[in-house]
């Protein structure tokens, strides 16, 4: 068959595969690109900045396999066959320095993106920033509101506009606590705090991720994030210390359990301190086999 | 390509330059310890911590001891190299007491750690201490048992060349074992018993 | 008596119970055919006890391709499992059984696919390449490649016996402790690691003394081929490397044999650095894969150019940076633990200034083919495959430097498809193009081309099916190993295509295993169709092609000297002008006898490893006594070596050049 | 391999040179600690110091380091593996005091965390 039914034939699986691909994304959010919020957004340019800085490797890259790869086709006895040239001082300085260049360029902007986008880096607002503590759990997320005194599990409420600071710790084995379309995500370890800060700017639900294996139950470790304005908010918070459970030690310990395909649960009040004992149980010597072993 | 001549300087120059490359890589397995050791070495969790369990004074005779046993290896060499099987056999023989002399108080003083409630699972202190010690101690043991295997095989054979160039490997395996003591020595004894 | 070992170890979830039976069947099936055609005594003495490294890179590569075929099974397991598992329904099997499905393909794939395929080649063609009859220490040779298949062996026997571990191929700690993962299933996947590990580790030193002692006269460091600076950097990387790996498992080991508290979340024990120490081995790894590919494509892209590699002085600057920098990036595997900016920036940096010399490579590849003759062979193809997909991999992996990007893409399966990139579209297509290149040399006959070509469109368009929809569902926010996941999200259309893409890769290795068979069957059937009568049935550059294929026992007749880059290249032009010398006198040659204590040093290693897996204490300890008395057999034992006489020599050499004359007449 | 008298000799007074050395090289430091004539980071660095000392001594009197003839790959090997070592050791030091302090899980952040918000 010819060389043209020939480039068809290879090329036409990648046109499909493009195909399927836009077909099947209609319609649902892409998170890392759809951001609601200020850190998302900037990490967001940075990509796309990255992204855009790398096609000037990859593009000749490709452009030069296509066009050396016909041209120089064994067939074509036209072309310039010259065997035993094998360098060329100013070709190697081409693709020496250019990558040097553009690495120094994006090592500057690294530089900066990492410590203005350090997730232990307040976000500077006019607004007061709302304290959230989070404990990973055998395959739920317990949200503590320190500031309000209540709790809730899976279901992540903030106010719009203002920023969060988020303190995380585990009391099951590491996790990741990922709010796709706020920022970036931070690990959640037991024995220690990790600090992160996120803001959603406008309102509205947000998915929630579990972004590294803890066990059985981990792929169903989702929560919501509802963004709402500031007296949907407070409402909110009094209805919440209208419910009927409380958080305190012994609830707790039980909600600790492994358990699955939870149901979202919130908490009119919480232990003193319940988050601090939490990350300092770890601390102590007494062996902390209080909750069953979670396979 | 390299200027060695005979055929048999050639395979044994490859073997010690073998030897010396496996010496580098167990120099990387230690520090790997030693960075496991300094990270946990204050996480006590309530137990004892270096300060109240190592004997500064017991740990320099051991240090003493393999000291010595490095000397005499030495020496045991050079005997090898003047062809002298029977100052081979005093001084590998020096050797080995002198590597069961330094075994022996460190076992004492894993048990005594372990009588008073401080053993490899009572803290990550202990735990990095013990793996630490334990592993240097293991490779004593093995050169230990790699001495007698010779001794056995010298007074079957005498002193071939094999046997020379394996002696040769031994006392830069047990110079090598007295360089990793000297960390231990320096940065867990000395700086925890401070 | 059998410690913790009782019956209720046999698997109960139906698909394991189907996995093992089909390994057990297979066993039962091989011995039969075996003990059938009477061939045990053939292959223990031809196969089993040999320390030639050619009969042992074999072996590595015929293992490899086993696991290659487990790990492939485990991914269709996996695609399949993701494909089906939206909303309501939870999909073919148990999150548990998942987690053991994935944390065993992506150990398998590594440490047994990759790393075997990597020591086969390296044990077949490097010898060859410096013009040396062995490797430095032959019976430590052999002793790594048992080692291998003690740990192969372990690994699979966790399908039949007791449980896989499930805290994935690095197990993470505190997941990977005894208080969330009481079953057997970690300390299989610790003792298989480490088994092989310890393996790995004496070839790396073996390889690396091979190297450096033992080239033909006249082959000074910068005229040795590129293959052979690759694996060199790749043994040095091996060398220094793995003690980390040895030191991390043995102390996780220890957590969870003797109760230690190294990365137990209380008692002391800090799990981050686990994470820190097995990624310090962890990147080095992924390097060692990649550059012997590196130099793969090096050797096949100047003989398919028929061109002169172009800019081997910068390839080898770049090789050099390429190990150096890898011991020093590899806090971009946990950017997001929060080591603070200026750790992470840093890291940052060092990863993508690894990023030039690599691309550096990649244009001098390119500008070996300008102004060259290209022929478009299969090897060809695959390194064309390599530069489109690592190409992606590549940028992916520069975007993901940046720790502020990095946090949006952590354990996400934008990474998933990154890293699939590297290794399917880097080391897989380079081994691949490895393996069908130095076919000839190693059996004597090509292998099919067309079905090879059809091959290669299976794995490339199957890749990019398979990973390209993942790197979408990465930026729609869906994480790695997800045993199940919300039908609102809408990913199941991808996931969907993504299974697909993995059938279209199983029927590429379909069809490379068609390929070997035909390939056989035409050898022994018309013969003179694909044998390879001259030894250099590419017109090839390096050393290995001026041998008979397949190679003879000893090699080289007569140690070539060697005066130039490319000396096979060079020997070609000189015959051409001189005269032909006097007629060559042969010596004897001294070559390693078979012996049989390596497979005792592997099997009682395996006891050691099964012994503590299941706290059969005697069992371990008897394990390392079998050891312990191997080895000092091995070293009472001066009688290791036989003699090839001159006279057998001459004649194997004699009928070499009658074959060639017939050839070149005919 | 039988060695003429002089090279004998040498290597003999090189042995017990490097002997005496490294006794030295313990005693001191060891003499320092107990009696505490130094103490917080200068002890440490002097420490540091005697053992590189004795490192060295033992490399070249024990091992003859300094006398391998050319192309000295046993010294390129271990260069190699100080630089690596150097590198996991002092790397993993600083990622793993970063991680700690960023973590405040040091003991004593926890304990003021706890005090103040105690009285919060």
């Amino acid at each position: 068959m010819g060389t043209k039914t020939k480039i068809a034939l290879a090329i036409s699986p990648f046109v499909i595969l493009v195909g399927l691909l836009v077909v099947l994304a209609q319609g649902h959010t892409f998170a890392i690109l759809e951001t609601q919020g200020p850190i998302a957004a900037q990490e967001k340019r940075l990509l796309a900045f990255a992204f855009g800085l790398s096609l000037f490797v990859i593009v000749p890259v490709y452009v030069l396999t296509v066009f050396i790869a016909w041209k120089y086709r064994a067939g074509n006895k036209k072309a310039h066959y010259n065997p035993n040239w094998g360098h060329s001082r100013q070709l190697e300085t081409i693709w020496w320095g250019i990558p040097c260049f553009i690495i120094l360029v994006l090592s500057v902007i690294t530089w900066r993106s990492s410590h203005s986008l350090d997730p232990a880096r307040a976000i500077s607002s006019s607004q007061p920033t709302l304290q959230v503590q989070v404990v990973a759990l055998q395959w739920k997320w317990l949200f503590i509101y320190p500031q309000q005194g209540i709790a809730t599990v899976d279901e992540l409420h903030i106010p719009a506009g203002r920023p969060v600071q988020f303190s995380i710790t585990s009391d099951a084995p590491m996790n990741s606590f990922w709010i796709p379309q706020l920022g970036g995500q931070m690990y959640a370890m037991s024995g220690m705090t990790t600090t992160l800060h996120l803001q959603a700017d406008k309102t509205g639900t947000y998915q929630g991720v579990s972004a590294n294996i803890s066990g059985e139950g981990f792929a169903d470790m989702r929560f919501t994030t509802t963004a709402s304005s500031e007296d949907d908010f407070s409402t909110w918070v009094q209805q919440t210390r209208q419910s009927a459970t409380r958080l305190n030690n012994s609830s707790y310990r039980t909600l600790a359990e492994p358990s699955s395909d939870n149901v979202a649960m919130s908490f009119a009040s919480v232990e003193h301190n319940l988050y601090d004992t939490i990350v300092t149980k770890y601390m102590s010597d007494e062996t902390t086999e209080t909750s069953a072993h979670g396979h | 390509m390299n200027n060695i001549t005979t055929e048999q300087e050639q395979s044994d120059d490859k073997t010690v330059f073998g030897f010396w490359v496996y010496l580098m890589t167990d120099c990387v397995l230690f520090a790997t310890l030693f960075a496991t050791y300094a990270v946990l070495q204050h996480n006590t969790a309530g137990g004892a911590d270096a300060k109240e369990l190592f004997s500064l004074p017991y740990v320099l005779v051991e240090t003493m001891l393999l000291l010595i046993s490095s000397y005499t290896s030495g020496l045991m060499l050079l005997s090898a190299r003047a062809g002298n099987k029977r100052s081979v056999f005093i001084w590998l023989a020096a050797t080995v007491a002198l590597g069961l002399g330094f075994l022996g108080m460190e076992l004492n003083e894993f048990h005594k750690l372990a009588s008073e409630g401080s053993s490899w699972n009572r803290s990550g202190f202990l735990s990095a201490f013990f793996t630490l010690i334990g592993t240097h101690g293991i490779h004593i043991a093995t050169g230990l048992l790699w001495a007698a295997v010779m001794a056995i095989r010298i007074a079957k054979t005498g002193l071939t060349n094999t046997m020379l160039r394996r002696l040769t490997l031994f006392s830069m395996f047990w110079h090598f074992l007295d360089i990793v003591w000297i960390c231990i020595f320096t940065f867990v004894y000395l700086l925890g018993g401070r | 008596m059998l410690g913790r070992l009782n019956w209720d170890a046999l698997p109960d979830v139906p698909i394991t119970i189907g996995g093992a039976v089909m390994l057990v069947v297979m066993g039962i099936v091989a011995v039969a055919a075996m003990t059938y055609f009477k061939k045990w005594r053939w292959l223990w003495t031809n196969w089993l006890t040999s320390l030639d490294p050619k009969k042992i890179g074999i072996m590595y590569i015929i293992v490899s391709v086993l696991m290659l075929l487990r790990g492939a099974a485990d991914a269709l397991m996996l695609r399949a499992q993701q494909a089906t598992s939206a909303g309501n329904s939870h999909g073919v099997i148990s999150a548990d059984t998942f987690q053991q499905v994935f944390s065993a393909h992506g150990s398998i794939m590594i440490f047994f696919v990759a790393m075997g395929f990597m020591f086969g080649l390296i044990n077949l063609i490097v010898p060859l390449q410096i013009g040396s009859r062995d490797v430095a220490f032959p019976f430590l040779n052999s002793v790594s490649f048992w080692l291998f298949v003690a740990g192969m062996v372990l690994i699979n026997v966790s399908l039949v016996i007791g449980e896989f571990s499930t805290a994935g191929w690095l197990a993470y700690p505190p997941l990977s402790e005894l208080r969330y993962s009481p079953g057997v299933g970690v300390d299989y996947w610790i003792w298989s690691l480490q088994i092989a590990g310890v393996g790995s580790l004496l070839s790396g030193i073996n390889f690396l003394v091979t190297i450096l002692k033992m080239r033909a006269p006249g082959m000074t460091l910068m005229r040795m081929p590129i293959f052979c600076w690759s694996v060199l950097c790749s043994m040095v990387l091996v060398a220094f490397a793995f003690p980390i790996l040895t030191a991390t498992l043995l102390m996780l080991g220890l957590d969870r044999s003797l109760g230690m508290h190294f990365f137990t979340s209380d008692f002391g024990g800090n799990a981050m650095m686990y994470v820190n120490l097995i990624w310090a081995w962890g990147h080095p790894e992924v390097y060692i894969l990649i550059l012997p590919a590196f130099g793969i494509f090096s050797e096949v892209v100047a003989t398919f150019s028929q061109k002169k590699l172009f800019g081997y002085t910068s390839m080898v600057w770049a090789l050099g940076a390429i190990t150096v920098l890898s011991f020093i990036v590899w806090l971009h595997h946990f950017f997001t633990m929060g080591a603070g900016a200026d750790v992470n920036a840093f890291f940052g940096i060092m990863t993508m200034i690894i990023s030039i010399p690599t691309g550096v490579k990649v244009f001098n590849w390119l500008f070996t083919m300008y102004r060259g003759r290209i022929i478009f062979s299969t090897p060809m193809l695959w390194f064309l495959g390599f530069v489109l997909t690592f190409a992606i991999g590549g940028m992916t992996g520069v975007l993901m430097s940046v720790p502020a990007i990095d946090f949006q893409m952590h354990n996400s399966l934008f990474l998933v498809a990154h890293f699939h990139n590297m290794i399917i579209g880097g080391v897989l297509f380079g081994y691949f193009a490895g393996y069908m290149y130095w076919f000839p040399k190693i059996t004597g006959f090509k292998l099919n081309e067309r079905l090879g070509n059809i091959a290669f469109w299976c794995w490339l368009i199957g890749f990019f099916f398979a990973f390209m929809p993942l790197y979408v569902l990465g930026i729609m926010g869906a994480t790695r190993r997800l045993d199940h996941y919300d039908a609102s999200l809408g990913w199941q259309g991808l996931f969907i295509v993504a299974g697909l893409g993995v059938l279209i890769i199983a029927a590429g290795v379909a069809f490379q295993l068609l390929q070997l068979a035909v390939s056989v069957w035409t050898h022994f059937k018309h013969p003179q169709r694909n044998a390879d009568l001259t030894g250099d049935p590419w017109n090839g550059r390096t050393l290995e092609w001026a041998t008979s294929s397949p190679a003879a026992e000893y090699n080289f007749a007569v140690i070539p000297t060697v005066t130039d880059r490319d000396a096979w290249w060079k020997i070609k032009q000189d015959r051409q002008t001189k005269k032909p010398g006097n007629p060559i006198v042969y010596e004897d040659i001294a070559v390693p006898k078979n012996t049989g204590v390596a497979l005792f040093v592997a099997a009682g290693s395996f006891m050691v490893g099964f012994g503590i897996i299941w706290h059969i204490w005697w069992l371990a300890l008897a394990g390392l006594a079998v050891v312990i008395a191997s080895v000092i057999h091995r070293l009472n034992d001066d009688d290791t070596e036989q003699v090839i006489p001159a006279a057998e020599i001459a004649a194997s050499e004699a009928a070499r050049m009658s074959r060639l004359k017939q050839k070149v007449a005919v | 391999m039988i060695q003429p008298e002089t090279k004998q000799r040498s290597e003999l007074r090189s042995y017990t040179v490097g002997f005496i050395l490294s006794v030295l090289l313990t005693v001191i430091p060891f003499t320092i600690v107990m009696n505490h004539t130094l103490s917080g980071g200068l002890l440490i660095s002097a420490l540091a110091v005697f053992a590189v000392l004795q490192l060295l001594t033992q490399l070249i009197f024990f091992l003859h380091l300094g006398d391998e003839r050319k192309p000295r790959l046993q010294g390129m090997a271990l260069v190699f593996m100080v630089l690596v070592v150097g590198i996991v050791v002092i790397g993993s030091l600083w990622i793993m005091e970063h991680l700690n302090y960023h973590m405040d899980n040091n003991p004593e952040v926890i304990k003021q965390q706890l005090d103040e918000s105690d009285d919060l």
